[in-house]
């Protein structure tokens, strides 16, 4: 298998699932956050504790859930507990070491919003929420953030906070009595980028293969910045490649065969 | 005390124009039916509370039964946005709705200081979170101890609550498990209660710390097999995915709505869910 | 991460001189076999928190280990009287005991609130008691929407909890059922915890709503069969509700109390548990 | 079995038993209360809810525990909670109807002493404490009390405020905010006794059958009021005699039994 024989989404979920180890407890969010927790958890990190807002804790679904409350993901979990547990002793109890989160809107300095386009009381476009992103970066040991570029979704001024990455850079968290790390990773289609030490700015630490500066600056809206010792990623492995895909395509089974069945 | 009942005497007896009321329910055991039988009977000026407002909810909002809704996250789980919902947001059709917005820790906590029968939550919350400037309901208290700020919000306490559950024996007492959400907090939090459930059987034989609301928690009790449909009961049947996708589209064009309301809803009756999963049983 | 260890090494590991430690368990799933390795160990200066203080801490009083006890209901349950905390907080034998004393109530919601990583309490408690007057870690906030007052008490975060528990699976993680009291919150609050279990098993085939602490939570396990005698261990052996009637002579003397202590505690040694519960068996 | 034929601990138990209906939900304290308790589902309560502070909810134990948390609790209850659950849920949520208490020292507005006799800081006799009395006494809709009278136990003034009945008084619960109704009901070995509606001072309302006034004052240490109306208690039943007897051979056994084991 060949350097190019993957997508710029495979190569995403992938270098976020290199992130992760045995010793991580993710709370997890839909989409490509799940894929890459899971694929950590079927390659190099089989002993990962993944855990879903749903209440379910250790859990270890053979397909993807299109919901953060499908019943797989209590049939493979060492327990299950209430959503007012999960929100008191597990988030905010400090247990989390990994928040992982998707955005609609983001910011250079981590902050997201999942909330509105627009103006809050008057939107342009209504969005779903935040969900548990508020708590989840700010109770989240560490906060690590996937999304796909875009001049749209990479902007220079985020039009809500949904949740607080590092505010206005430097020690916002500090200032605001927030004690945990924050957004420490961000991981693109194209690119790993990780906070500046000082400004928490993000920064490309690694272009995935083939990606150029131009194109990762092309599509986002801020002047990006580059690590002086700017990196390639290591392309997916075959083992990774083949645990993602076929994850992905028991997930399209399973949700297909049951359309077919209900249909 | 529970009574048993049908679906539509329980509705009828215990929602009424005004109230504020929570369909809850986590993914999970989403009381799909008790909503429908709602709509049919057409309550008005409803104050609807969930975390997670779904497809019913969006169904709720379109058919104009809506004042406020009071939540944390407004989405198809796993598949985008509420267009009903939205259209009432963005352009006040079929009327304007006032929302109350929250975080999920948020809401989690004020269903759990709702059934422990306190005036507000306290948790560490909202910090730097632009919803603490739009929400007038979110406050803060001073730890006495060690002069932390933490987050309050005033405690839910709904009207009435309805959920869906696995069983109820017949004495009344209602067993909920699998993913048991915020539900047993919805119930006692609220002045009144419903549950449909699947079945009801002689006596539970089930683990001594499974989750059980005692039958003079609950105020009517209603078998509708499948009534959770879409949405899924844990041991029964499984989560139709399908009909969550395809609601998007529904739900994308007003007319395309009412008629699908019409002829899923308003035309059916509680029976029509144990068909709708007569193909999603999962093996016992 | 949990390890696998004596029980020895456990206590050695995971208790120090001055720390605040938990020996957790109402009434059922005491975890006596810990309390006495650490009487042999013969830690000194420990802070003891314990919603029920009972025999294991009127042991560890009378052997002159303890600083400082914080707890809602200090006696031998069922039976009366604690003889040794007495004769310390009246006599100061052997030496003097510093109290915290709160309502269970309170205490519930503190180990509660240090599980939820939360600084203090908040609950509706100590109207019109005496304890508010006595003990100043009684405070209170004001709801800041409906102005009602209520109390606040310090979050209980211990240095290390013991619990005693059925049994583990091979992975570390630990179930407990039955009446589960506080013992899962008393070990999410603390730094540390080491739990004593009948058994160790392949893993669980349990309710998925049952009580389990992951591995990662607990610092330590020991399989200490019979490890909560006299208490009890719902599923394995009955309460030996004897031992509880002549605990109140042995602790009424000092000196028979000393004697007790020397050929049941100090010369004795984990093992001996699994033989004390032997005609306590229940039918699996 | 004629009148005479019962103790008046088990007329007091029995008494106690009579003021349950199946409607009720009992917050149980070890002891006479249990007693009361049990012998009341065992007649003509047979639907009365029990709980025990350990967590067992809708208990129907064969015998008297020894302790609140007694594994026959468990084993015949509806569902067993965790005792954070307990109090926060079902205590301060207000679904207890009647709460149960015993007490060392009573005073006559039923303020609760099992505290310490003596000063707090410097105690004559230190008590076990309060252990769930403090917010029993406040939450529950109604508080039941039962004791055998003397004079150490019914006293002018109690050293130390456990629990809270009606403080000096009158309107006393509601000059501090407490909403619950209070001790509606004091049953000693002797009589039965409400709170007078105005004052709020425990009046005598029947004597159990064979005791007289002057029985009832030598065993209370403030002047007794007497109701114009008073009535005398019902003598036991002989189902009644015959359940609660029958109860206390079945727990002597089981107890007993243990001990003869274990020995």
């Amino acid at each position: 298998m060949s350097e190019n024989d993957f997508t710029p989404d495979e190569m995403m979920t992938i270098a976020a699932s290199r992130a992760l180890t045995n010793d991580d407890v993710c709370f997890v969010g839909i989409g490509a956050p799940s894929a890459a927790c899971n694929v950590a958890r079927l390659t190099h990190a089989p002993d990962i504790t993944l855990i879903y807002e749903s209440g379910t804790i250790g859990t270890a679904p053979d397909v993807l859930p299109l919901s953060i409350g499908d019943g797989e993901l209590c049939d493979t979990a060492i327990t299950t507990v209430s959503v007012p547990e999960m929100f008191r002793y597990w988030l905010q109890g400090g247990r989390i070491t990994i928040g992982f989160l998707g955005a609609a809107q983001l910011d250079k300095f981590g902050n997201i919003n999942t909330t509105v386009i627009g103006d809050y009381h008057h939107p342009k476009t209504r969005l779903p929420g935040g969900g548990g992103a508020p708590e989840i970066a700010t109770s989240s040991q560490q906060v690590y953030i996937t999304m796909k570029q875009s001049l749209r979704g990479m902007v220079d001024k985020i039009d809500f906070f949904t949740s607080f990455g590092h505010g206005d850079g430097g020690d916002a968290r500090r200032k605001l009595g927030i004690e945990t790390a924050g957004p420490t990773l961000l991981i693109t289609d194209l690119a790993v980028w990780k906070p500046d030490p000082e400004t928490k700015e993000f920064t490309v630490v690694s272009l995935h293969p083939g990606v150029t500066r131009d194109e990762v600056q092309a599509t986002c809206g801020w002047t990006v910045k580059f690590a002086d010792d700017l990196e390639v990623t290591p392309a997916p492995t075959e083992l990774e490649l083949k645990t993602l895909r076929d994850l992905r395509e028991r997930t399209r089974i399973a949700h297909s065969g049951k359309k077919e069945k209900a249909a | 005390m529970a009574s048993f009942m049908s679906l539509r005497d329980a509705v009828a007896e215990n929602l009424k124009d005004g109230d504020a009321v929570a369909f809850e329910g986590f993914t999970h055991l989403i009381p799909h039916a008790a909503a429908h039988e709602a709509i049919r009977q057409n309550r008005k000026d409803l104050t609807l509370i969930r975390m997670t407002p779904d497809i019913v909810y969006d169904q709720m909002v379109g058919m104009g039964m809506v004042r406020k809704m009071i939540f944390s996250y407004v989405g198809n789980p796993g598949v985008g946005l509420l267009r009903r919902v939205r259209d009432a947001v963005e352009n006040n059709w079929p009327q304007s709705l006032e929302i109350e917005e929250h975080s999920h820790a948020a809401m989690a906590n004020a269903y759990e200081a709702g059934a422990a029968g306190l005036p507000c939550a306290v948790f560490r919350g909202y910090r730097g979170a632009g919803l603490a400037e739009v929400n007038p309901n979110i406050k803060s208290i001073i730890c006495p101890f060690t002069g932390e700020k933490l987050a309050a919000i005033p405690s839910v306490r709904p009207d009435v609550t309805f959920i869906h559950a696995q069983r109820a024996d017949k004495k009344g007492n209602v067993l909920i498990e699998g993913i048991i959400g915020i539900q047993k907090e919805a119930v006692l939090a609220a002045k009144r209660s419903v549950v449909t459930v699947e079945e009801v059987v002689d006596e539970f034989d089930e683990h001594p710390n499974t989750c059980i609301l005692p039958h003079w928690t609950v105020s009517a009790i209603s078998t509708v097999p499948g009534g959770a449909h879409p949405s899924y009961t844990h041991g029964y049947y499984d989560r139709d995915n399908a009909r969550y996708i395809e609601w998007d589209k529904i739900a994308a064009d007003r007319d395309t709505f009412l008629t699908w309301m019409k002829e899923n809803v308003l035309d059916a009756d509680p029976d029509a869910f144990a068909d709708r999963v007569k193909d999603l049983r999962t093996a016992a």
